[in-house]
């Protein structure tokens, strides 16, 4: 198992995006990267073929309260270390594009997020509910209501 | 012949836990099939926001009934990491010794369930008599026979005595006999290989598109095990092999199983040879630390994923747990497909359903 | 006709074949469970469950034809009882004519063709499948043993069971004669039972219960009696041709010595299904075509040469 | 011979199950053997308990609820039926007042009728102190 060669990862990627969105070490075990949300297929496609870091773990998608709130999508890879590709979306139309063409494995991960956090992926099949159930009609389960908040 | 659509679930004998296959066929032939999750969603990561990090120990455990002790351990070690907690080294031990005992049980009771699958129900009983003993063995030590509980927050809750040392060591022996007929049969016999042997294999680089983790990807031939490539305390100082098969098909599973039964066997007795002694726990805070944690760790299925980040109360901000078993229901519409009808239940029953988990 | 009312009534009609059949179906659970280190049922465990099955409710999906539904099992009823009047009973025997053997082949057919019929008319995905599955098995199976029980009859030059048994006395009995024939018989009898492995047609794992699926309540009992008189009057026709040994020791002996033999078959059959895993549909054809048709092929060469 | 051994293990296997003993305890003819350290029932030592309210705290499966009036006034109650002996409330107590019993909790079809009351620390008892 060749572990990932970090430093060559971001020379790399310091020509393609700006070098003051890499954040190591801001989560533990992991290597994180923040990336604007239009350079996710860019990025993953040089991991997955420079780099061979083929192994997504999964689509991690959590709401952060801040000045706007926005929602926090991580794209947790592993190839004998974590690495985190981070990316904000705004709250109220989150959009993203679905990575499946290269990495079929995304799929699940990517339906979960959708309808959990309400993350519209675009260029993929149009899919019926995985989790939720077919009449299901509320707002996404996992984003906090209004009242709770 | 007409194409005809056959449900199989969310009731079904073929079934232990609900999920919907659509499956459509053509006579015997099987030409595709639509997958469908969520009837047993609990909603365990929305739970957990509600609930603080020691009830967490117990909500996690029940994230899955089978590989219940291993989903506490890395929400302890999660949690620990954020706390910066040094555990002393019986801790991992202990831990070690309950995960690889888990490994084995899951395992053998897979195997009763392939067996059962294709009509060999004595192979079935007989391999579930076998995990038996080694469930009597987690019984004994911990005080329960799946939900063991024996993870908390900073350490473990039992210590091991002076009877269970020998305790493991004579399951270890009988389950080695046990072994060796194991693999008599699956080696051997004529109407189980003539069942296993070349249904649906997948290629290694299916398994890597997919993202497949553990034994369904080891039998591909995929060369990754979190114990060895991402280490949790104490497997760096510990021997043993990776097993892979380069077929991917349902009897090459059943094979890497089972010979993974047998270096968790090694494994349970290095650990109970080289056990130090020490404390078995340290006192830890109630209120962790802000902060973000990812923790991955190897389950009987596969490669764990915990994400955990904590605001500094005392209850978790997100927890997101990803099973092993979801990316293996990945590859189910890739195999479900030029295959027969007799087949499915080999499918299904070769990447190791754990609906529960995949659910959560 | 007080004689034949006893014959079709107690013994060897409908009391014996039903008593025989709780006996077989006992049994068999009693062994598997043995064999998976279980305990196993009661002697009663079949009657109780016939008795449960006759207080349940009988449900079937609509669009099913009820008539048919009701009519096939009691045709298949109807089918194994008489056969299992022509079949002798330790070379006690009181309808036997020159030509039962055929008959009974296929009298024992009858609740297979009905098996497909119940799959076909009972509107269930399940069933339809399970019945065509059976029929694709009937297919398989019943080639080779039909050449295979015709070779008892070529050497004994008789198609009368009562004669293919008794003359067994003289010649010894045919199994040390026809061995791949007496196999060739054990495996296209757990066929026509569908048993495991040969129970293709129900595997729970892939077609829930076949045919049977939609049926429930009495109908299905009467199903499961069919299946069990079934399995009986087979294994007692297989002793009969195979190993008949009433003349051969003392006519003491006789009765114990054929249901020793018939309790062995049981056993065999168990044993079969406890060992081998059940085999796909084409497996199971080419197995048939390929191996189970030439040896039933060579077998009845070789008896013929014998008897030139 | 160790050729034909391999393949026919099923076959071994089955004579070897046929004679030897069947593992089916017939529970409750039989008594069933529980380990020393199993969780079942919940116990409470009346005299360590201090209401603290720790136990509660901790339940995952809200199995105890303590009413309490002031410090020494409270009341502590047990729902065996929400109850997933799990072993935290043994975990959370300090002063080790509560602990699983390796008997088998009680079963009956009425879930409200196993409700046990715990502790009821009345403020006449405590004047009486």
């Amino acid at each position: 198992m060749n572990k990932l060669d970090v430093d060559a990862l971001f020379n790399v990627l310091g020509g393609e995006i700006d070098q003051a969105c890499i954040r190591q070490d801001s989560i533990q075990n992991e290597v994180v990267i923040e990336i604007p949300a239009e350079k996710l297929p860019e990025v993953s496609s040089i991991l997955l073929d420079q780099f061979d870091l083929y192994h997504l773990s999964t689509i991690t998608a959590e709401e952060r309260t801040g000045d706007p709130d926005y929602l926090e999508v991580q794209y947790n890879f592993w190839k004998g270390s974590g690495l985190t590709l981070l990316i904000r979306l705004e709250k109220d139309s989150p959009v993203l594009r679905s990575l499946t063409g290269m990495i079929p494995g995304a799929d699940f991960y990517e339906r979960e997020v959708a309808e959990m956090f309400g993350v519209r992926f675009t260029h993929r099949a149009e899919t019926p509910p995985l989790l939720l159930p077919d009449d299901w009609d509320g707002d996404p389960p996992m984003l906090q209501k209004e009242e709770t908040k | 012949m007409d194409k005809m659509n056959i449900p199989i679930g969310p009731q079904h004998p073929l079934l232990k836990e609900p999920l919907r296959l659509n499956i459509e066929i053509s006579g015997e032939r099987v030409l595709g099939g639509i997958l469908r999750l969520g009837y047993v969603h609990r909603g365990i990561e929305k739970l957990a926001q509600t609930r603080n990090y020691n009830q967490n120990v117990s909500l996690t455990e029940r994230v899955c009934g089978i590989c219940s002790h291993v989903h506490t351990t890395t929400f302890c070690r999660a949690v620990e990491a954020l706390l910066g907690l040094e555990l002393p080294e019986r801790v991992h031990y202990i831990r070690a010794l309950m995960c690889e005992m888990e490994r084995i049980h899951s395992h053998l009771l897979w195997l009763g369930i392939l067996a059962k699958h294709i009509g060999l129900e004595m192979v079935f009983m007989h391999t579930w008599h076998d995990r038996e003993s080694i469930l009597d063995v987690m019984e004994e030590m911990s005080g329960g026979r799946v939900a063991h509980a024996v993870n908390q927050i900073g350490g473990v809750r039992f210590d091991l005595d002076e009877d269970h040392g020998p305790m493991v060591d004579s399951t270890v022996k009988k389950l080695k006999v046990d072994y060796e007929e194991l693999l008599d049969v699956i080696e051997h016999d004529t109407t189980l290989k003539a069942r296993t042997q070349g249904v649906a294999p997948l290629s290694t680089d299916d398994m890597k598109r997919y993202c497949v983790v553990g034994p369904v990807a080891r039998a591909s031939g995929v060369d990754v095990d979190m114990r060895r490539d991402d280490p949790m305390p104490p497997y760096d100082k510990l021997d043993f092999q990776v097993i892979t098969h380069p077929d991917g098909d349902a009897w090459s599973r059943t094979y890497v199983r089972l010979q993974e039964i047998r270096q968790s066997l090694h494994l349970c007795k290095q650990i109970i040879d080289d056990i130090p002694e020490g404390p078995i726990s340290v006192r830890a805070p109630r209120k962790v630390p802000a902060g973000e944690v990812v923790m991955r760790s190897e389950a009987p299925r596969g490669e764990l994923f915990y994400y955990l980040r904590s605001d500094g109360s005392d209850y978790p901000a997100r927890l997101k747990i990803r099973t092993p078993t979801l990316p293996a229901l990945g590859i189910l519409p890739e195999q479900l497909s030029e295959i027969h009808i007799a087949d499915i239940p080999v499918v299904l029953a070769g990447i190791d359903l754990c609906i529960a988990c995949a659910d959560r | 006709m007080a004689e034949s009312l006893f014959y079709l009534l107690i013994f060897p009609g409908i009391t014996f074949q039903l008593v025989c059949g709780w006996f077989f179906e006992w049994f068999d659970r009693k062994l598997q469970a043995r064999f998976q280190r279980r305990v196993g049922p009661r002697w009663f465990q079949p009657l109780a469950d016939l008795l449960k099955l006759f207080s349940k409710e009988d449900l079937l999906p609509s669009g099913a034809n009820e008539f048919a539904a009701a009519a096939l099992p009691l045709i298949s009823l109807g089918a194994v009882l008489t056969a299992g009047v022509y079949v002798p009973i330790a070379g006690f025997s009181p309808a036997s004519f020159e030509g039962d053997l055929i008959v009974i082949i296929f009298l024992l057919s009858v609740p297979t063709l009905a098996y497909y019929l119940a799959g076909i008319i009972s509107a269930g995905i399940y069933s339809v499948l399970g019945g065509g599955r059976s029929l694709l098995q009937f297919f398989s199976y019943e080639v080779p043993l039909l050449i295979a029980l015709s070779g008892p009859a070529v050497m004994a030059g008789t198609w009368s069971i009562r004669e293919i048994s008794s003359i067994q006395a003289e010649m010894g009995p045919f199994v040390l004669f026809q061995p791949i024939g007496f196999i060739l018989a054990v495996v296209g009898l757990i066929g026509k039972l569908k048993r495991s492995p040969l129970d293709i047609p129900k595997a729970k794992s892939e077609v829930v219960a076949g045919s049977l699926t939609e049926f429930g309540g009495v109908k299905l009992a009467i199903w499961n009696t069919v299946m069990n008189i079934q399995a009986v009057v087979g294994i007692f026709l297989l002793v009969n041709l195979y190993s008949s040994w009433s003349g051969i020791v003392a006519p003491v002996l006789a009765v114990p010595v054929f249901f020793l033999e018939s309790v062995l078959m049981i056993f065999v059959l168990s044993a079969a299904s406890a060992v081998f895993a059940r085999l796909r549909i084409d497996q199971l054809a080419g197995l048939g075509w390929k191996v189970l048709v030439p040896l039933a092929l060579l077998q009845l060469l070789v008896v013929i040469l014998m008897g030139v | 011979m160790q050729w034909l051994k391999k393949r026919m293990r099923l076959l071994l296997a089955l004579v070897e199950a046929l004679t030897g003993e069947a593992e089916t305890v017939s529970y409750p003819k039989t008594e069933l053997e529980l380990p020393k350290g199993y969780r079942g029932a919940i116990q409470l030592d009346e005299e360590k308990c201090i209401g603290c309210g720790l136990c509660v705290m901790d339940c995952p499966a809200h199995g105890l609820e303590l009413e309490k009036e002031s410090k020494s006034v409270y009341k502590l109650t047990y729902y065996p039926a929400r109850c997933a002996y799990c072993g935290q409330c043994e975990r959370a107590c300090h002063r080790q007042a509560i602990t699983h019993t390796n008997q088998l909790p009680g079963s009956t079809t009425d879930p409200e009728s196993i409700i046990v009351i715990l502790k009821d620390q009345k403020e006449q008892e405590d004047s009486d102190e």
